[in-house]
């Protein structure tokens, strides 16, 4: 035939708890117990408000510059409870949610944006890399992660977090055309929140969906109503079943919005319609989730009431605990740049001085070099 | 005359040469409706429009290289890269094709590209938001770099790079991009590149630094009390042997001092060519007061990595008491 | 819709003359005037002359590293005639053909693999960049060139060729990302001949079709018999219309084959079959020429006899000029580093010696550095 | 014992590191079936299988970057990069990730990984396969960098390079992969990274060299007649200073010699510290024979390029007549 088809695919988008809190029984049933449900809400509106006191943290100087996670809490939060302890999130920086669930202490990511390593000194047992600055880059650890686990033969998976944005770097097809190649379990996770500071989505893809950024790999892939907690864990529980049984990635596009500025250095008004945010809060994560619940009676003003007097009292102690660590001697600098420190190094340790600097003139080296 | 800060004299320079030679165009990512992170092309998507101070994909790579296309097409691309911290992705298509496009064509396909990347610690910034990787570029036969240290260089600099047959990287240190300010001539004017800058003379000692660093030095040698003679490098690649050997001649000692780490550091070679030039004047080595060598930690230590006034000075001490 | 599709595509491949030798009519017709047709064919002839006398340059020691273009002619030559000369290709370096129908001598490919960079001193009026030798890269430069051009307002497109181990590069997905989002008019042209040296192109693609890689970018993509002259030149037809019109770029998969080594560095016996490269040498894109010249009686032994000599003479000539060019000083290696040489580097040059040691001890700086 | 090449030392390295520690794996382009461009894995896939020796996909970035991932998962990967030139495109994830992660988690998060990368000129390679850019990688923190001369140097260097709990980039200079053979011993054997080796003692110059200009040194120094001591770094980062410093301190001259080209090379890193440690030793400046601050020509002017014997001695002369 001169003119064939070799090949054919589509796209689809799954919604199970809609904007307008339509709930889908069919797909949605026995996906979260009720109990589940509560802690997960719960935990929500504690890292909707850690998220608030981090952002007055940084306005009243006391921390630097912070990204809200305002709207998005659902898609990391939905990815973490769909996983295992021993599954890797391989976060970009607007994943609190999902990582405090996984288990990364809440002051962590207070101290990372004060500009203390400390908040990066992750725990031994919480498979969560540090929040990763430089972005699109650390798919590829997600998909060495994976492939570690792959290599030992358990049965571990790696889920990486990233935005709309991070897709237009290289290394996010290097890490894709891998996982997909040599058949390593990873779960790439698309927040695709229109924005990328001030470019909007387009200008990274001029595709219909982010999803199909898949198909060129022959990988699954899917889209996703990131605001519905429903079916993101419905998602990534098929991509981690997929991972553990076959080894084969699977890209998901889950479709959220930033609803604050990019960082606390940005002003979004220079870019963006104040319309099209005020229409976004109404899809506001948080709200859908509190109306189910209400509407299935698992909630009410009382439990709110009491759930909000937890959440400021846990993010106290966070704070109390951020803000009142010991100070990092200058010498921390030097610590841990190698297991074993130089000569050289040390010498520039010892001196707070550059080596060149560091010796008394006519010093003989031996001293100073050993 | 206006007086103004360096965002605001690297602003003016890209209107003026906008204005003057409309192959000169602006990409990257935030340049357009957001004017920039540090809105340093505030207003030019509005004056110029779309088609000239474009928003690109995230990507630093594809900068670069849709750079080094629009520059094999007769233009004049100013890629902007957001961070020093993001250049790397950049590193390959700097090195591989925009250094040597002109050499492996023997001059048939040239790239006059300037990319603007700002530079640098002090800011209290996240990581890899104040790195200072000149040493890199400056290893690299083929790319030119330059830093000012004030608003007034800066124009010249940024215009004499664009006007540049070759790349260059313009970096901007963000620690003084308002800082202070300074009068700078409305109309345009150049600053060679390759020509370094007295800022002030003095017989008891040399020393040689550039961007915010400059500003260091200033503030020892005035506490210092003592007869130095500062030199402001700007261009770091190619270095003004000329003035520095000259200078060092005269006053036999020599410092030199940066933010980078201190190994292979630009400061190594200027030391070494000190020495190569004017071994029979020295009195004591040519000493460099320079980041260390570790990763640029978290904000709350940086200024304890980063070389100030006192170690500026105490290096002068050690070097005047040699 | 709890579950919805929400994007739907896929893939043809072309095909005009087969191989076995069958030729569609509707498709064909009128694509190529008979006189062209010869014309074209003469010149594979004499590419495939230039391609062996080549190899036998390295091989005979008088010069370096080759990488054969053998089998895969009708990629390039296909698209440059499908162009203008006011288009650009941006090659990889299996395009001899294309580029010297193009307008590029022929010795500067010899002068090029001979280490020589006036092999790379392309001639003005020639729309051509160098051979790429870093992988991946040049499509970037593509994007740029083809930028250029619509900055200006003319209609000139850009047509970039690389492998399909090219595709693995973050640099591709640039490229594409970079064109499909910004509108720039460039034909992404992917010779899939099987290999990266010894890797099979599962490992760079483990999707059906390479042509889908064009899928996650809105990008207009389609696969071609990439030994079938028809085919190729009726797609780049189309892609550079569609570019000229719109500014929209395509991406070509053309499948076909290295029938030789990957360079003469290589010894493709140790990893891959020879009943492999015996089947594809039935699919020989000149003997599938040539035979439908013989159909249309367009062609027979006489001419061929007559070509042959005359390709001998040409490639004669052409090693001549290559082998006999007068020898580069070493100073050459100074004097295209910059527009105008710094102060520094001139003394280098001067003394031919690094500048630390190009001093006479003692002198003074200013004679040595001005 | 056994007369091997440097390709056969590495090979042995490899295959004794693998059988001795199940986490060690190969990744790279063609380092499969066809055993590395260079054959430098010959055998190791057919031995070890598909799961220990992977051929990747073509993109030096994922190769790093998924290496830093097998690496922070426990494992110890040995990805090849397969010629110096394209290690650029994994510039980024060996800066900003691999050097940085121990630093940045305090411990937490490691990197052992070696890197392999054929290194330098002379072999009439196309572009960009004969470059030198160990100075790069040296001016950044958390990475070490070795280059062995030898067959012996490059089996025990390796092994330790692999044994690291930090990343080390192993860079192996292709112009003596076959050069000369040596006995190496079977049995496994490491040498620490950070000690130079003292190649030929003497007493009136010290000479400072590394990867295939060592050999250009003993040449040099053997016509020159001449009592010279000559050092092979092996190790660029860190950079043993103490016996630079004691022999330049007993000789009072010193010659550094790379192929980089000079601006901002390691030779200056070095000349600086010798000048800040033997200063009052010092009968001459430092001097330096390095590549040119060019682009490596292409392969009909490398040896006009690369320093020989020659240059090596006019510079020894130079020192000497100072
Ligand atoms: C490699 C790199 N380039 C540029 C930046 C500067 N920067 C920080 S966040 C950002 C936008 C990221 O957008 P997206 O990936 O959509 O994530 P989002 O912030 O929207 O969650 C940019 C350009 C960076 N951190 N890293
Ligand atoms: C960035 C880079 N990495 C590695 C190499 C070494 N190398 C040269 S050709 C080649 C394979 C290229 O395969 P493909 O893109 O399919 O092109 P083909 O040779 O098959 O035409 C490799 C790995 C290179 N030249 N550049
Ligand atoms: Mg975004
Ligand atoms: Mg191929």
């Amino acid at each position: 035939m001169p003119v064939e088809t070799v090949f054919e695919t589509s796209i689809e988008r799954v919604s199970i708890l809609d904007e307008h809190g339509r709930f889908d029984e069919e797909l949605g049933a026995d996906l979260i117990p009720d109990a589940d449900l509560i802690k997960l809400y719960s935990h929500l509106v504690t890292c909707r408000h850690f998220d608030e006191i981090a952002f007055k943290l940084q306005r009243s100087g006391r921390m630097g510059t912070y990204p809200e996670n305002r709207g998005q809490e659902v898609t990391s939060l939905g990815a973490a409870y769909a996983l295992r302890k021993t599954d890797w999130l391989v976060p970009c920086y607007r994943e609190n949610a999902g990582l405090f669930w996984h288990g990364l202490p809440m002051e962590y990511v207070l101290l990372h944006w004060m500009g203390d390593e400390r908040g990066n000194e992750i725990p031994d047992g919480v498979n969560v890399t540090p929040l990763a600055i430089p972005i699109g880059t650390q798919m590829l650890h997600a998909a060495g992660l994976a492939w570690s686990h792959k290599y030992r033969g358990d049965d571990a998976v790696a889920c990486t977090f990233f935005g709309d944005g991070a897709t237009s770097e290289g290394d996010f097809h290097e890490a894709m055309n891998f996982s997909a190649n040599l058949d390593l379990p990873v779960i790439f996770f698309c927040q695709n929140n229109s924005w990328a500071i001030s470019v909007p989505t387009r200008i990274q893809c001029s595709a219909p969906t982010l999803a199909q950024r898949g198909v060129g790999y022959g990988m699954d892939c899917i889209q996703v109503d990131g605001n519905d907690l429903f079916a993101v864990v419905k998602v990534v529980r098929e991509a981690a079943e997929r991972a553990r049984t076959t080894n084969r990635p699977t890209f998901i596009e889950a479709i959220t919005y930033r609803l604050g500025d990019h960082t606390t250095a940005d002003d979004a008004r220079r870019y963006r319609d104040q319309e099209e945010v005020e229409m976004w809060k109404l899809r506001d994560p948080l709200i859908r989730l509190r109306n189910h619940l209400d509407g299935k009676g698992l909630w009410d003003e009382t439990r709110q009431g009491a759930l909000l007097e937890q959440a400021e009292a846990r993010v106290v102690d966070v704070v109390k605990s951020a803000v009142e660590i010991e100070p990092l001697p200058a010498s921390d600098m030097f610590a841990n740049m190698y297991k074993a420190m130089p000569a050289g190094l040390e010498e520039q340790a010892r001196a707070m001085r550059t080596c060149s600097l560091g010796r008394i003139p006519g010093e003989t080296v031996d001293q100073a070099a050993t | 005359m206006a007086n103004l800060t360096l965002v605001q004299a690297i602003n003016l320079a890209l209107i003026q040469e906008m204005e003057r030679d409309d192959r000169v165009l602006i990409l990257g990512e935030d340049v357009g409706l957001n004017g920039g992170v540090f809105r340093v092309t505030e207003g030019l998507h509005k004056r110029f429009g779309a088609d000239r101070v474009v928003d690109s994909p995230l990507a630093e790579s594809g900068i670069i290289g849709a750079s080094i296309g629009l520059a094999m097409g007769g233009l004049r691309p100013i890629p902007e890269i957001q961070f020093e911290g993001f250049l790397g992705p950049a590193y390959d298509q700097l090195c591989t094709h925009a250094a040597r496009m002109r050499t492996r064509t023997r001059g048939a396909l040239t790239v006059p590209l300037t990319v603007r990347v700002p530079v640098g610690g002090g800011i209290h910034a996240p990581e890899l938001h104040s790195d200072s990787p000149e040493a890199i570029y400056t290893h690299i036969p083929g790319i030119k770099v330059v830093m000012p240290s004030s608003p007034y260089d800066a124009k010249g600099l940024l215009i004499s790079a664009i006007r540049d047959p070759d790349p260059v990287i313009f970096f901007e240190p963000k620690r003084i991009y308002r800082a202070f300010r300074e009068e700078v001539p409305e109309d345009e004017y150049t600053i060679p590149i390759g020509e370094a800058r007295i800022v002030r003379e003095g017989g008891e000692l040399t020393m040689v630094s550039w961007g915010a660093s400059v500003i260091q030095c200033m503030n020892a040698i005035e506490s210092s009390g003592r007869d130095i003679e500062l030199i402001d490098l700007r261009s770091i690649s190619p270095i003004d042997m000329v003035r520095i050997s000259a200078s060092v001649q005269k006053t036999g000692r020599a410092v030199v001092v940066h933010e980078a780490p201190m190994t292979c550091g630009v400061g190594a070679e200027i030391a070494s060519r000190i020495m190569e030039e004017c071994f029979l004047h020295l009195e004591a080595p040519v000493q460099r007061v320079t980041g260390f060598d570790c990763t640029m930690p978290y904000y709350k230590l940086e200024l304890d990595y980063l070389p100030d006034a006192d170690r500026i000075k105490q290096a002068v001490a050690d070097v005047i008491a040699y």
